[in-house]
């Protein structure tokens, strides 16, 4: 099961990637979630540590929540770039605009 | 209830609270103003004059507010705070007729007289601190409470020389912070003790540390008392209008450096232990040094105000000398010249806002003859720069006569000639005002003339610098008189500074 | 009448010319100059010797007077008189104004002060406010000539009050009281020569003793007749009888000293009669000339006094009359002198072109000034400017704060989290 | 057994890897649709993954709201970004976050490389056998009022997370709103196809959704897969072109937004003032209020979704700006 | 009665209030003004029934759903807890009242929700026990405090909410992770039993590297500041007064908590510490000279409270050996910034309303004209200096006289440094208060709640200053920093 929490620490890091590398808001949001995936994986894998059949449940309740948080952010962060691009006309943070 | 441990806060209170009412009157509300600003003034008289009569008694006035575990806020009336109040207490009834006809028909009066309530208001806290802590915290009251007058102009030019004060007394805050917290995180203790500070027996431990204090407090106070290298501001705010500068001068910033350094040396160092230390004599030798930079740089001034203010950073500092002369004879000369610059001080300066006001004038150059157009006026400067010169009988003499035989008696004998010098500057640059004021002929035109009738000037105007300086004549010839700022000042060696 | 009363006579006579002084008071009575002068006339006539301390004035000052005295006070109400009576049929304008009578009553004052005061410090203070009275007569309405004489008078004035202040912190040091009946005495057991000289000293310049007599040279040329009247009376007579009275004489002898000040005053005598044979201008010049030899021999005896104690117990009595005596005679001459004489007039060219001294001392003063406040400014500039070029750097700030930006923050966040991990193990 | 294993393990490699490289192309390729498309399929292998893992609930979330709504979110975002991009003339590339990039270059995955060593060590270091809290869960399950563990946690054990996370979900619609309408809608009729597609699922969904709602209280499923169920359902709706209109700021539709996390915390206060104790359910009730909690929660969450896809505020509110 | 206070679930109050309140605002938008400002009020009541139970009782713990720590979720409170829920409160109460007459009726409606449940959030983060819970309620703060930030729409504002989601989407997510290993690594989300049972290994350098990561980014800590000015510069004035003086402060707070509890014991303290000490004084200075650099005046106070959070930070390397009294001045400093920068973004906001800009050097024309709003910066300003007798003054105080006996030097200088530059970029608004300039073109008139409400918070930061005993006593209630008390 380590193999997917170790998935799950490549995940984070790609994501981690991604979200520093690109400028594009839209990949930055979906960096993010590949992130939460990463870290969601991570939780759950290691819940299987149980030494039994059924795994810790815990963990699967906090995915679960987490998961819906994210959804939540997530629309929260597409409603912002639009305005934001509406405004602008980039999904991008410039950085050199602020007055 | 005892009133004793009230009275403290009342006479803190009779000025902050016309003050802070006065904020919020409308701008033509000028009778309940004048009324307000009167009321509190006298008030204040009144009751500063029953602490004197009650410690001249032997009475106990004290109030106490904790404020941190292990420091407390403490406001006490000795003999050396009630000096001080005193004369910010009389002298701010005298200034506040003065400001009243200087600013008449001038905007934005209710927080012009909002800000001088306040700033006496600290001032007196600074006199009646019982402890360092309370003292630091009247005097950055002090500094805030001052900015705004010093500004109060508005022009360009009052807004920079705003910015300068307030560049030096926050530095010289942020190291009175320091010497603060140092000295606290040493001994536990910050309340003043009369009669040998508190320092004494962790004298041998934190020798050093102990020196370091020394310099960031009196550096801190030096700010204010405009030692040299710390005086860049005085001359800058002399942009603000007259009384201010009057009462900025005599009474309330640069008196209550020059008195943050007498509460250093005495209360919380405690003279012998500070010249064990050391750091008397460096003390010393930057006075003397201040009072003849000042002199000097006087000597070239043509503006009025700048002269005279380049003459106070030399005259507060003949205080830091007394004290740093560490002699009891030296310090009554120098905690008498707190009240004796004040008087005549204020004087100089209520003259040349009359000068302004009444005729435009702002230079000395144009100052030919005005002895003839505003007698009076001039009469009174001249009682004003004779004192300062030292001529006797007037306050002044007084002064450097304790000072100079205070010097002798610790066998400091190089302080007679700084007195010497400092006197012949003075004369070289007070001398030649006084020359054009009386002999020259009077020009054709003022610069700027009002005029008030038959009088030279309104007599709100002509009664403060008249009042203050028969104060100041009065102080030098009745010094032997009981309450004489000498006798009390005599008084407050006694009880405050010495052991008997 | 009793001897309080007379006693309170005393100060009437110096507080009430200057009460008088104030030009609202003054200008509201007729003769202000002569009643000024009464209650001293009173004092004069007053039989005995008294005194008056007020324990309140500073240093519990007294006056008082005594036989020796009552001359000087004579002399002085004479001098005075005749100084009134000289201005009182003047029809000149000017010298009868409100501020020339202020001047006039200040340094009546001051004068009688000094004459009746019985301490040091009151001597003091009132030799004060005479010398700086009679700089206003001086100045008044006056040429450049005795412009220059009143500066030099008051240089001299202000050094010589110096000099005495210090003297009398010196005095006050020694001394729990400073009456002259104890002060010299006491000071000669002390044995204090920076005393003496500086009493001498102070004392000289005001008196204008050679080589310090410009002034008074300068001063007997002045329009006015008025100071030219009163210079030998008062600024000089006053400074003679303050060292009589100051200096230390008593059972110590200041051999060395006293023979210095005693050749000192044999060689002004010389002067003055050299001066007197050779430069003689004018007849008021002459009578500088006399008044700088008879100083010259005043000193003289002083020495001789102070390098000989003995011999100044026999003949220190006569150093009042002689004051007086010479003080009468010259004053009585300038009268004569200054009415039949017309003031000789300075030439324009004087005028304008004003001494050399003082023309180095205005170059001296611009030039310190232009030095001092351009280094002052050009280096204030300067670092203005280079505050101002660090302020405009932006260089540094980059990596924090515009162009990193977005990726290099979160790989900050990154090395952050690393780091503290690291260090956390 | 053996050959079983070997097989399970390529199979969990093969899902592994597929994953790692599906996040990494999905993150770096040019095409942004291209990168969407395959985020909602990294989400479907995601779901799988759960499934191996034992966690079908999260599977369930996870393709649902997960791949399914996120992905619907992010398709519509992205077509109202080429419209406005469209509009202002303005195109998009592949482009590194700012042009000062250079100095970092190196720096970053060098960092990243180490976060993901240093992670990585982490994981092996934990004990190979934690149990965990499954304990406590087990030991408590009787006094759950459900039978099914997740739901349990999620509602009863750990209820107070899920009350507060109601709030974010609420939370976030209001940000939605308040942020205003972002443009002006391309109103495209769908096809004839999506019509009939449309009117076939919707009662299906709805079905699905109470079924999953029912069934959460003792096998995989629950109020937020049954909301996100019932939300597709709305969101299918809306693709076709339906509009709430005026009814997104009636009274009665607010008090469906609400009711899940509105009922929840009145359930709490109303709890702690009978029984002194924040969300402690009786527990002959608890069964019942866990379902009414569901049933309400699966109602907001299901609107709360379907009008954080629409994003656009309600009329009433528009008017004021 | 009294026993009815005591007994009284001010807790639950706390957390629900808030939030059932934002629901009637969100359900009655023709009330919303009336009741957000009823809820806000009774809120900051029970913060003060809430002090009475703990001040009288000690600690107060409550077992949700009645299921105990490691199952279930815990709440706890303590005067750490008391402290920051006071702030709270009293910010809350200035800012509604503010906003009261801020919001127009379009954005009122969406303004009091909103706020209520950021309330809410505030308020439960500071009550709960449990590290996943805290993520939660984080989450919940972050998204609702992100909705604010764009409330005024605009490049600027849009843009400056963009940054701050992404920072703080990006720090929740660093500590969620952290949060994760924690749990794995020793089977639960509870506090105490983490404190008990957590031992010093990889996990638990990991999970604090990324706790702390996480929250410094979301505290915005020099160099991770980046998203505040912007952010906090460019939303609306009530709104920039809950971020500074609130929301970075939560984040702090959970920080704190942790270290103290968990992190603290475990990891190499003085290694930690002083990294958190260098960064907090970079903090200052570099908060401090950005400030002063500003043109514009929310930019300007936005800067400003970069360089105060340092000073929390400059607390980490005081505390090794001076546990409670360096904490109880970052307590203090944290306390009063709280009071002082919500009343100074709030009398910004009076000014840019009335002048309809925030340029600094054209305020003259705007502030003369407004002498509350200039008294409210002016109070808040001494207190943002450390003058006495402010509450800033205080905590400069306590932290100095720390930083002295222990011979920290550097510290010492950092902080004067940083006080004589805040007064800098103060005076720098300040003197246009006096400067004679014509009246604005056009001015808008500025409601007296909105000026009272900015003054008034002022004058709370600088009375402040005269209640260090009573705050301090109350700060210590549970002996939160007790923990730390290590001996080196």
């Amino acid at each position: 099961m380590y193999f997917y929490a170790l998935i799950g620490v490549g995940l984070f890091s790609v994501g981690l990637y991604a979200l520093i590398n690109y400028a594009h808001l839209l990949r930055k949001i979906l960096a993010l979630n590949v992130m939460g995936s990463g870290i969601f994986l991570i939780l759950i894998a290691l819940a299987k540590r149980t030494g039994e059949t059924q795994p810790d449940v815990v963990p699967h309740a906090m995915v679960i929540t987490g998961i819906v948080v994210a959804v939540s952010a997530t629309a929260l962060a597409l409603t912002l770039m639009l305005k934001l691009a509406a405004e602008t006309g980039r999904a991008e943070l410039s950085e050199k605009d602020r007055d | 209830m005892n009133w004793n441990t009230w009275l403290p806060v009342l006479v803190v209170i009779s000025s902050m609270l016309p003050g802070l009412i006065i904020f919020g009157l409308a701008e033509h509300r000028v009778r309940l103003r004048t009324i307000l600003n009167l009321f509190g003034a006298v008030v204040k008289l009144f009751l500063v004059g029953w602490m004197l009569w009650g410690v001249y008694h032997g009475q106990h006035f004290e109030t106490r507010l904790m404020l941190l575990p292990g420091l407390e806020l403490v406001l006490r009336a000795g003999p050396l705070s009630l000096m001080f109040i005193t004369l910010s207490s009389i002298l701010w009834l005298v200034t506040t007729i003065y400001a009243i006809a200087y600013l008449e028909d001038s905007p934005n009066r209710s927080r012009f007289f909002g800000f001088f309530s306040l700033c006496v208001t600290a001032t007196i806290g600074v006199a009646l601190a019982g402890n360092l802590i309370t003292f630091l915290l009247f005097y950055e009251l002090l500094t805030l409470a001052t900015y705004p007058l010093v500004v109060h102009r508005g022009t360009e030019e009052a807004r920079r020389a705003g910015q300068s004060y307030l560049r030096y007394t926050i530095f010289g805050g942020a190291l009175l912070l320091i010497g603060t917290v140092w000295l606290y995180s040493l001994t536990g203790t910050l309340e003043f003790a009369p009669q040998g500070g508190f320092l004494s027996e962790i004298g041998a431990e934190h020798h050093t540390s102990l020196i370091i204090i020394f310099a960031l407090l009196i550096a801190g106070f030096g700010v204010k008392a405009a030692l040299f290298p710390l005086h860049g501001w005085l001359p800058k705010a002399m942009v603000a209008p007259a009384p201010v500068s009057a009462l900025l001068h005599a009474v309330a910033v640069v008196k209550a450096g020059a008195f943050g350094i007498v509460r250093v040396v005495y209360d919380v160092f405690g003279v012998e232990f500070a010249t064990d230390l050391g750091v008397t004599g460096p003390l010393a030798w930057l006075a003397a040094f201040t009072i003849i930079y000042g002199s000097l740089r006087a000597l070239f001034q043509d503006d009025l105000k700048r002269r005279l203010a380049y003459s106070t950073i030399s005259q507060v500092s003949y205080i830091a000398l007394g004290v740093a002369i560490a002699g009891p004879i030296a310090a009554i000369g120098g905690i008498i010249h707190l009240v004796h610059q004040g008087l005549m001080k204020i004087t100089l300066f209520f003259c040349a806002g009359n000068l302004a006001e009444t005729l435009g004038i702002h230079k000395i150059s144009e100052m030919n003859g005005v002895g003839k157009r505003m007698p009076w006026t001039m009469a009174a400067f001249t009682i004003g720069a004779f004192g300062m010169i030292g001529a006797p009988p007037i306050a002044g003499f007084v002064s450097k006569w304790y000072l100079g035989t205070g010097a002798l008696e610790v066998g400091q004998g190089w302080v007679l000639i700084v007195l010497a010098g400092s006197s012949l500057l003075n004369a070289a640059y007070f001398l030649p005002i006084l020359h054009r004021a009386w002999f020259r002929d009077p020009p054709n035109n003022w610069p700027h003339e009002h005029d008030f009738g038959r009088k030279e000037t309104a007599w709100p105007l002509l009664f403060p610098p008249i009042v203050t300086a028969v104060l100041a004549l009065a102080a030098g010839i009745l010094a032997s008189a009981p309450f004489s700022p000498l006798e009390w000042g005599q008084i407050v060696a006694q009880r405050e500074f010495y052991k008997p | 009448m009793n001897v309080t009363t007379f006693g309170i006579m005393l100060w009437v006579a110096v507080i009430f010319p200057l009460l008088l002084a104030i030009p609202a008071l003054h200008s509201r009575l007729p003769w202000p100059r002569y009643i000024a002068i009464i209650p001293a006339i009173i004092v004069t006539l007053l039989p005995g010797e008294f005194f008056l301390a007020l324990p309140w004035i500073i240093f519990e000052s007294e006056l008082a007077i005594n036989g020796e005295m009552r001359w000087i006070l004579t002399m002085t109400v004479m001098i005075w008189l005749i100084a009134a009576t000289s201005t009182a049929f003047s029809k000149n304008d000017i010298s009868n104004d409100r501020t020339a009578t202020t001047f006039f009553l200040l340094t009546l004052a001051g004068n009688m002060g000094t004459v009746l005061a019985n301490d040091l410090v009151a001597f003091f203070c009132f030799s004060t406010l005479m010398g700086y009275g009679f700089y206003g007569m001086l100045i008044q309405n006056s040429n450049a000539e005795t412009h220059r004489a009143a500066r030099y008078y008051l240089w001299c004035l202000i050094a010589a009050d110096l000099l005495l202040f210090e003297a009398l912190l010196l005095a006050g040091f020694e001394n729990n009281g400073l009456h002259f009946e104890i002060v010299p005495t006491t000071m000669a057991e002390a044995s204090s020569s920076l005393y003496l000289w500086a009493v001498f000293i102070g004392f000289a310049l005001k008196a204008g003793i050679w080589p310090a007599h410009l002034w008074l040279c300068t001063a007997f040329k002045s329009p006015n007749l008025l100071p030219v009247l009163l210079l030998s009376g008062v600024p000089v007579a006053m400074a003679l009888l303050g060292a009589k009275r100051w200096l230390p004489f008593g059972e110590s002898a200041f051999f060395d000293s006293g023979i210095l000040i005693l050749m000192l005053g044999m060689v002004a005598m010389l002067y003055a009669l050299l001066k007197f044979a050779t430069h003689l201008s004018s007849k008021l010049m002459l009578l500088a000339w006399i008044t700088i030899l008879m100083t010259g021999l005043f000193v003289t005896a002083l020495g001789y006094g102070l390098a000989y104690p003995s011999e100044w117990v026999r003949y220190q009595h006569y150093l009042q009359p002689f004051i007086v005596i010479f003080v009468v005679c010259l004053t009585t001459a300038t009268l004569i002198f200054a009415r039949s004489h017309a003031v000789p007039q300075i030439s324009s060219l004087e005028l304008q072109s004003k001494s050399k001294l003082n023309l180095n001392i205005i170059k001296i003063q611009h030039w310190v000034n232009n030095k001092y406040l351009q280094l002052k400014l050009s280096s204030r500039t300067s670092w203005v400017k280079t505050a101002k070029r660090y302020q405009r750097i932006l260089f540094w700030q980059k990596p924090f704060e515009l162009t990193i930006g977005w990726s290099g923050r979160i790989t900050m966040l990154v090395v952050l989290g690393l780091s503290l991990a690291w260090l956390a193990s | 057994m053996e050959t079983l294993t070997l097989l399970a393990l390529s199979f969990d490699a093969l899902l592994n890897l597929s994953l790692l490289y599906l996040a990494w192309i999905l993150l770096n390729c040019e095409d942004l649709l291209k990168a969407i498309v395959l985020f909602v399929a990294f989400g479907l292998l995601m779901a799988l993954a759960w499934v191996r893992l034992d966690a079908p609930d999260v599977a369930l979330a996870e393709a649902a709201i997960g791949a399914g709504l996120t992905g619907a979110l992010l398709l519509t975002a992205l077509a109202k970004l080429r419209v406005i991009e469209t509009n202002k003339g303005t195109t998009q590339q592949l482009k590194q976050d700012s042009e000062n990039f250079q100095t970092l270059h190196y720096m970053t995955p060098l960092a990243l490389l180490l976060v993901a060593i240093g992670l990585g060590y982490v994981v092996f270091s934990m004990p190979p056998i934690s149990a965990g809290l499954s304990n406590d869960v087990a030991t408590n399950m009787g006094n759950s009022g459900v039978s099914h563990s997740v739901t349990a946690v999620l509602l009863n054990f750990r209820g107070y997370d899920t009350l507060l996370e109601m709030f974010v979900l609420l939370v976030s619609l209001l940000g939605v709103w308040s942020f205003g309408s972002t443009t002006s809608q391309h109103e495209t009729t769908p096809g004839p196809v999506l019509d009939t597609l449309t009117r076939r699922l919707v009662p299906v969904l709805i079905l699905v959704a109470a079924y999953l709602l029912w069934v959460g209280a003792h096998a995989p499923g629950g109020a937020f897969q049954a909301g996100s169920v019932l939300a597709a359902a709305g969101v299918l709706l809306l693709l076709m072109g339906w509009r709430p209109g005026g009814y997104l700021s009636t009274l009665p539709f607010r008090l469906i937004l609400v009711a899940g996390p509105g009922l929840f915390a009145i359930t709490a206060a109303l709890l702690y003032l009978l029984k002194g104790q924040l969300l402690a359910f009786p527990v002959e009730y608890a069964g019942i209020i866990i379902f009414a909690l569901e049933t309400t929660a699966t109602l907001s969450i299901a609107v709360i979704l379907a009008a954080l896809f629409l994003s656009e505020p309600p009329h009433s509110d528009k008017e004021h700006i | 009665m009294e026993v009815v206070f005591k007994e009284f679930p001010w807790v639950a109050v706390l957390i629900l209030l808030p939030l059932l309140g934002g629901i009637v605002c969100f359900l009655f938008s023709g009330i919303a003004k009336f009741t957000g400002l009823m809820t806000v009020f009774f809120t900051a009541l029970s913060v003060l029934g809430l002090g009475w139970q703990i001040f009288d009782n000690g600690v107060y713990r409550h077992a949700v759903g009645g299921w105990g720590a490691p199952l279930g979720i815990d709440l706890y409170a303590d005067g750490l807890s008391l402290l920051m829920l006071a702030a709270t409160a009293f910010v809350a109460l200035g800012v509604s009242v503010y906003s009261a007459g801020y919001f127009e009726r379009g954005y009122s409606t969406r303004f009091w929700p909103i706020w209520l449940f950021l309330l809410g959030a505030l308020n439960a983060l500071f009550l709960t026990a449990d590290i996943f819970n805290l993520y939660v309620t984080l989450e919940l703060m972050g998204l609702a405090a992100v909705a604010l930030a764009g409330l005024a729409g605009g490049k600027n504002a849009l843009t400056g909410a963009m940054r701050y989601l992404l920072a703080t989407l990006l720090g929740s997510l660093v500590y969620l992770l952290g949060v994760a290993l924690l749990y794995h690594g020793f089977g639960t989300v509870d506090i105490t039993l983490l404190a008990q049972r957590a031992e010093a290994s990889p996990v638990i350098w990991a999970a604090f590297g990324l706790i702390a990561a996480g929250l410094m980014l979301k505290t915005a800590l020099f160099p991770l500041h980046f998203w505040l000015p912007p952010a906090h510069g460019s939303a609306p004035p009530p709104v920039s007064a809950l971020l500074s003086a609130l929301v970075v402060k939560a984040s702090f707070y959970i920080l704190l908590r942790l270290w103290l509890e968990i992190f603290g014991p475990l990891v190499s303290n003085t290694d930690v510490s002083t990294l958190f000490g260098l960064l907090g004084a970079a903090a200052i200075l570099w908060g401090s000279v950005q400030a002063l650099r500003q043109t514009r005046l929310k930019l300007m106070i936005a800067y400003s409270t970069v360089a105060q959070i340092g000073y929390l930070f400059l607390a980490f390397p005081l505390a090794t050996a001076a546990g409670v009294a360096a904490w109880s001045a970052a307590m203090y400093l944290a306390f009063s910034h709280a009071l002082a920068k919500a009343a100074m973004f709030l009398a910004a906001g009076n000014m840019l309303r009335f002048g309809g800009h925030d340029r600094i050097s054209d305020l003259d024309r705007v502030v003369q004209r407004l002498p509350l709003a200039a008294a409210a910066f002016a109070l808040a300003g001494m207190s943002i200096m450390g003058l006495p007798p402010s509450g800033g003054f205080i905590g400069k105080w306590l932290m100095l006289e720390v930083a002295i006996k222990q011979g920290r030097w550097e510290i010492v200088i950092v902080m004067i440094l940083g006080g004589l530059l805040a007064a800098a970029y103060i005076f720098k608004v300040l003197g246009h208060t006096f400067t004679q300039a014509p009246s604005p073109h056009e001015s808008k008139a500025v409601p007296a709640s909105m000026e009272w409400s900015a003054l008034l918070l002022a004058i709370a930061a600088v009375l402040l200053g005269f209640l260090a005993i009573p705050v301090l006593s109350l700060l210590n209630i549970g002996n939160p920093f007790g923990i730390s008390e290590v001996t080196p």
